[in-house]
């Protein structure tokens, strides 16, 4: 493994992309950074700036007017490389609203995804176990 | 001085959520304010008309994660009141418990949010702290952190086991003095003085104009509560005081919320030792043809739910109308005259929440222009005497 | 009393003092409210594969698949984790005392590729004798005859498969003739073809 | 033979190697007394070192509308100037090096930071960062002021000297008009840092980290760095000059060590127990507030020299 990519694991710094998601998920990525479960320990930051991004957190359906700017996002404007974890029933099969006009493809139809966090919403502890079975995964194959 | 437009969004970390508002600014001051509304659309009237009138309920719960239970009880009343039915003792007080431990978390959060924005991440974090235990509450009592899933029209769907019940009140006990704590730190903290009294003023009468609701209304000492004016539930069994200051800013607004949350406190404490017994469920069979509204106070406002029935067993129309929707045009009024960093706290102040809003996005066939009220209600009105013309109706 | 910042600094300086609020999860197992509503799981001895899941669920999570092909016909319960929404109406609805399906507290699902997203049980079906097709899983219709008690003697399909389930029966003597005789009328059938051979035979 | 001696000083000891591992570690100290105020564990030692790295290995992703060579430059050019400061201060407190009029080099240097911060936002073409680098000017305007009038009681109160030597020698802090400019610029050295509540050049919730907001992989790393050896260097220059200097004979050193995290720690609490401030009410702070009282503490000083008492 090299000495990046080691670095980026140790690293991860997230940014959190909201694709018409009802803010539960958004609330629980939140939720991380707050004392009790506190994801500075891991050395990941949310940042606020897409160009400083390492993990794309993406919560949502995917909803029509969304998905061209977060295809965009992830095209242009995220420094590679980057990974896509998608959190939530939403950014899966779009849970409840897979039937809704305005939300008409899953989010994996359109970007890349890495791992996928389901719960309506996740507990924090679940999104941090996801985060780390990733990262353990990236370890065991590189 | 020459202008420029400054967009907070569509992903901006001042929210959490995709929104995009236009900010024309001279310098450092905002001269106008524009929203653009559609990235959190799905279609969630339609596709409550699609499910059955209890699974609507799920996809009510999920039209806003943090008043994940004020659209299913504006939603339930809706329903119980087409019927029309009393729900059973039992289930008002557990709906009131579940509703108020929600306002709580809900006011904590948006404090946190608030201390997030003003860069004082060290209140956001204090703040959150004290909500995990709230959370911890609501996961005891219901299941879940957030979204509870407790509703259904004639009651509710699970009972509050009895054993739960010490270990809850001892919780929110715990929090209390910490709250204190926090609660004279940030009345007594200068610099906050400093960034939040006298901006984003919105006068008495705009409150009115506007239709503000909630903390954003009683802020400018407009006291309107449904809790209040209309009861339901156990409101009007238990013994609460509504807030209201007359200060008009943002800091009258950080001022109802924090007072709010020992008021919900007291309720939901008083709820859970005088929780009655009894049936929880009604066990509906049918609704009839009908209409029926519902509201209910959300941590944001009134939050009013329309339903229509024709005697199936889906809702033939479900019209939802979020608190952020009319708290929303208050920011014409508000942000306007204001620099750049207080339009920031100025838009989180009312606590928005947009995906309760994106109910519909208007824009022309251009499509740039969103239309005003005054439009929408021409735009309405010619296309109802189209219809008359073509029918023959005079 | 008016005291500014001087509260702040002794919270921070409490905070500093104390021992973080941190939970140690990732190295220390994290254990849920026993309320918490976590993945569903099947009792495959407890399911009657009634379908009423499938039917109330709102997310439609629930799915199932029927394999008629083969010796031992087969249904298949499927539970898509990633539609489901943890609501619990499926644990409510059950037929089975709310056990066929119950929600567990498990928490940790996080999973890398969305097509092996889901969990399923089998169970054995019941066919239509005649033309094969899917009547109820056999827990079902065993379910239907005990529930229903002597009064199970009113419809051949269930007392018959009662006979055939207790050994009663011996599946030998059904034949395979289509031709809707009057012996047919004492066989497990399905609904269209109940209907014909009560229709055909006098 | 002397060049080699500098060039070494640059980039070894006290110089780039140096600054950069210590400034690493001060921005741990940042982090994790940060976290501990939060109730929180707060990140691991390496931390910061994986975060530089990381950053090192990651495309840099250069704005259509902007100036290359002038976005990729700036950062370069504001690292630089720090590690020149530090340099120069570790130079004269450790061999005595110096050379006449260093403390205003280093004053002057000091705002070279700040000044790359906003030529790489306005290079970068983007709205926000231009909002943010217009700030971070008014910024400059408001503090350095007061700064520099503490400096000059500073001056005043070393028996007129301008060499960092002399004044390391006369620890000022020992009088009424010394704890007054030293209040005032740590204060000063806040806004330097772009720190809570004077952070409102990269204010995040309001203009997404302003001029950083286009910058990413290596020159944002060199950002990073840039913050981290400011860290670290404007301590020491505040240890330089009000608190006697640093010391490194025997008990000297954890005397040194105590200073420098005593300083550390308190910008970090004022950093965490305090909102963020408007600009307009910054540059109202810093001209209104801060300079009057400098200004009354350089005339305290003025009179403490003349009539020669030294509490003054």
């Amino acid at each position: 493994m090299n000495l990046t990519l080691k670095a980026l694991l140790k690293s991860p710094w997230v940014f959190h992309l909201s694709t018409g998601s009802c803010n539960n998920c958004d609330i629980e990525i939140l939720d991380c950074l707050t004392p009790r479960f506190d994801i500075e320990r891991f050395g990941m930051r949310l940042v606020g700036s897409i160009r400083h991004a390492d993990v794309l957190l993406v919560t949502g359906s995917g909803n029509r007017k969304s998905m061209l700017r977060v295809k965009k996002i992830y095209e242009e404007q995220v420094p590679k490389p980057c990974v896509v974890v998608g959190i939530g029933e939403c950014a899966m099969s779009r849970g409840m609203f897979i039937h809704s006009y305005n939300c008409p493809r899953p989010l994996d139809s359109d970007i890349p995804v890495d791992v996928y966090i389901p719960g309506c919403p996740p507990k924090p502890e679940a999104i941090i176990a996801g985060v780390v079975k990733l990262i353990n995964k990236i370890k065991g194959i590189e | 001085m020459q202008k420029s437009v400054i967009s907070i969004g569509p992903y901006h970390p001042l929210q959490e959520e995709p929104e995009l508002f236009m900010l024309t600014v001279e310098g450092e001051t905002v001269v106008d304010i524009e929203v653009s509304i559609g990235y959190n659309h799905r279609g969630i009237e339609k596709l409550s008309e699609r499910c059955n009138f209890d699974q609507s309920t799920f996809v009510i719960e999920r039209i806003c994660g943090i008043c994940s239970t004020s659209h299913p009880f504006a939603y339930t009343r809706a329903v119980e009141d087409i019927i029309p039915v009393e729900v059973p003792e039992r289930a008002r007080y557990i709906r009131t418990i579940i509703a108020e431990g929600e306002r709580i978390h809900s006011h904590l959060l948006w404090y946190g949010l608030a201390g997030h924005f003003l860069g004082y991440n060290t209140v956001y974090m204090w703040m959150w702290k004290l909500r995990e235990e709230i959370l911890d509450v609501m996961e005891i009592l219901s299941g879940n952190r957030n979204n509870y899933a407790m509703f259904k029209p004639g009651g509710v769907r699970r009972d509050i086991n009895s054993d739960d019940i010490p270990l809850a009140l001892k919780k929110i006990d715990a929090i209390i003095p910490t709250l204190d704590r926090l609660k004279k730190a940030i009345l007594d903290d200068p610099v906050l003085h400093a960034r939040l009294k006298g901006i984003g003023i919105l006068t008495k009468e705009e409150a009115v104009d506007y239709c503000a609701l909630g903390p954003t209304s009683r802020a400018s000492g407009v006291a309107r509560d449904v809790r209040k004016d209309a009861p339901y539930g156990a409101y009007d069994r238990v013994d609460w005081d509504m807030i209201v200051t007359e200060s008009c800013d943002v800091w009258g607004k950080a001022v109802v919320r924090l007072l709010e949350m020992y008021e919900s406190i007291k309720i939901v404490k008083t709820c859970l030792q005088n929780l009655p017994g009894g049936e929880i469920d009604l066990n509906i069979k049918s609704i009839p043809p009908g209409e029926g509204i519902g509201a209910h106070e959300a941590p944001r406002g009134e939050t009013f739910h329309y339903v229509r029935s024709d005697g199936t067993n889906r809702p033939a129309r479900h019209k939802v109308r979020a608190s952020t929707f009319m708290n929303l045009p208050t920011l014409k009024a508000t942000v306007p005259g204001s620099s750049i960093s207080d339009a920031t706290i100025i838009l989180a102040a009312i606590d928005p929440c947009y995906c309760c809003t994106e109910r519909m996005a208007v824009r022309s066939r251009e499509g740039k222009k969103l239309y005003g009220g005054q439009e929408l209600i021409r735009l309405s009105q010619e296309k109802t005497k189209k219809i008359k013309r073509e029918m023959g109706i005079k | 009393m008016k005291l500014p910042k001087i509260r702040e600094l002794l919270e921070a300086v409490k905070a500093f003092t104390h021992k973080p609020y941190t939970s140690k999860f990732p190295f220390q197992p994290h254990e849920p409210y026993p309320s918490f509503r976590g993945q569903p799981e099947y009792n495959v001895d407890k399911c009657l594969g009634c379908l009423t899941c499938e039917e109330i669920c709102p997310a439609e999570a629930i799915a199932h698949q029927d394999n008629t092909n083969g010796s031992a016909p087969k249904r298949v319960m499927i539970h898509y984790t990633d539609t489901c929404i943890f609501c619990g109406c499926c644990e409510e609805a059950c037929i089975a005392d709310h056990e066929g399906i119950k929600l567990s507290n498990k928490w940790e699902l996080a999973f890398f590729e969305r097509e092996k997203a889901f969990e399923t049980i089998e169970k054995d079906l019941q066919l239509c004798e005649i033309c094969g097709s899917v009547i109820a899983c056999k827990d079902h219709l065993k379910w239907i005859a005990e529930k229903v008690g002597e009064l199970s003697f009113s419809s051949p399909t269930l007392y018959q498969f009662r006979f055939k389930s207790l050994g009663v029966v011996d599946d030998n003597i059904v034949s395979a003739v289509k031709d809707y005789g009057r012996s047919d009328r004492v066989k497990i059938l399905c609904a269209r073809c109940r209907r014909e051979t009560t229709l055909t035979t006098a | 033979m002397e060049i080699t001696r500098y060039i070494f000083a640059f980039l070894i000891f006290p110089g780039f190697l140096f600054t950069v591992i210590v400034g690493l570690f001060s921005t741990w100290v940042d982090r994790k007394v940060t976290a501990r105020v939060q109730w929180r564990v707060g990140p691991p030692l390496m931390q910061p070192l994986y975060d530089f790295v990381k950053l090192l290995g990651k495309e840099t992703l250069i704005p259509a509308g902007g100036s290359r060579a002038v976005f990729l430059s700036a950062p370069i050019v504001g690292l630089v100037a720090v590690i020149l400061v530090s340099t120069i201060l570790w130079l004269a407190n450790l061999w005595g090096t110096a050379f006449v009029g260093d403390l205003i080099v280093v004053v002057y240097l000091l705002v070279i930071p700040s000044l790359a911060i906003m030529i790489g936002g306005l290079a970068s073409g983007n709205p926000l960062a231009t909002t943010g680098a217009s700030r971070e000017m008014k910024l400059i305007l408001a503090y350095e002021l007061p700064f520099l009038i503490c400096m000059a009681t500073v001056i005043l109160k070393s028996g007129m000297s301008i060499k960092l030597v002399e004044i390391a020698k006369t620890p000022i802090i020992g009088s009424i008009s010394g704890v007054l400019v030293a209040l005032i610029a740590l204060l000063c050295i806040q806004a330097k840092l772009g720190f809570v509540p004077f952070d409102v050049a990269e204010a995040e919730t309001e203009i997404m980290s302003g001029p950083y907001i286009e910058y990413s992989g290596v020159p944002l790393a060199v950002f990073k760095l840039t913050q981290a050896t400011m860290l670290f260097t404007l301590p020491i220059f505040l240890i330089t000059a009000f608190l006697g200097g640093l010391n490194f004979s025997g008990w000297g050193i954890l005397w040194t060590v105590l200073k420098y995290l005593a300083i550390l720690v308190l910008i970090v609490v004022i950093k965490n127990t305090n909102p963020r401030v408007r600009i307009d009410q910054a540059v109202k702070f810093f001209w209104y507030y801060l300079a009057p009282v400098a200004a009354a503490a350089f005339v305290l000083a003025v009179f403490g020299q003349i009539y020669a008492i030294s509490w003054l």
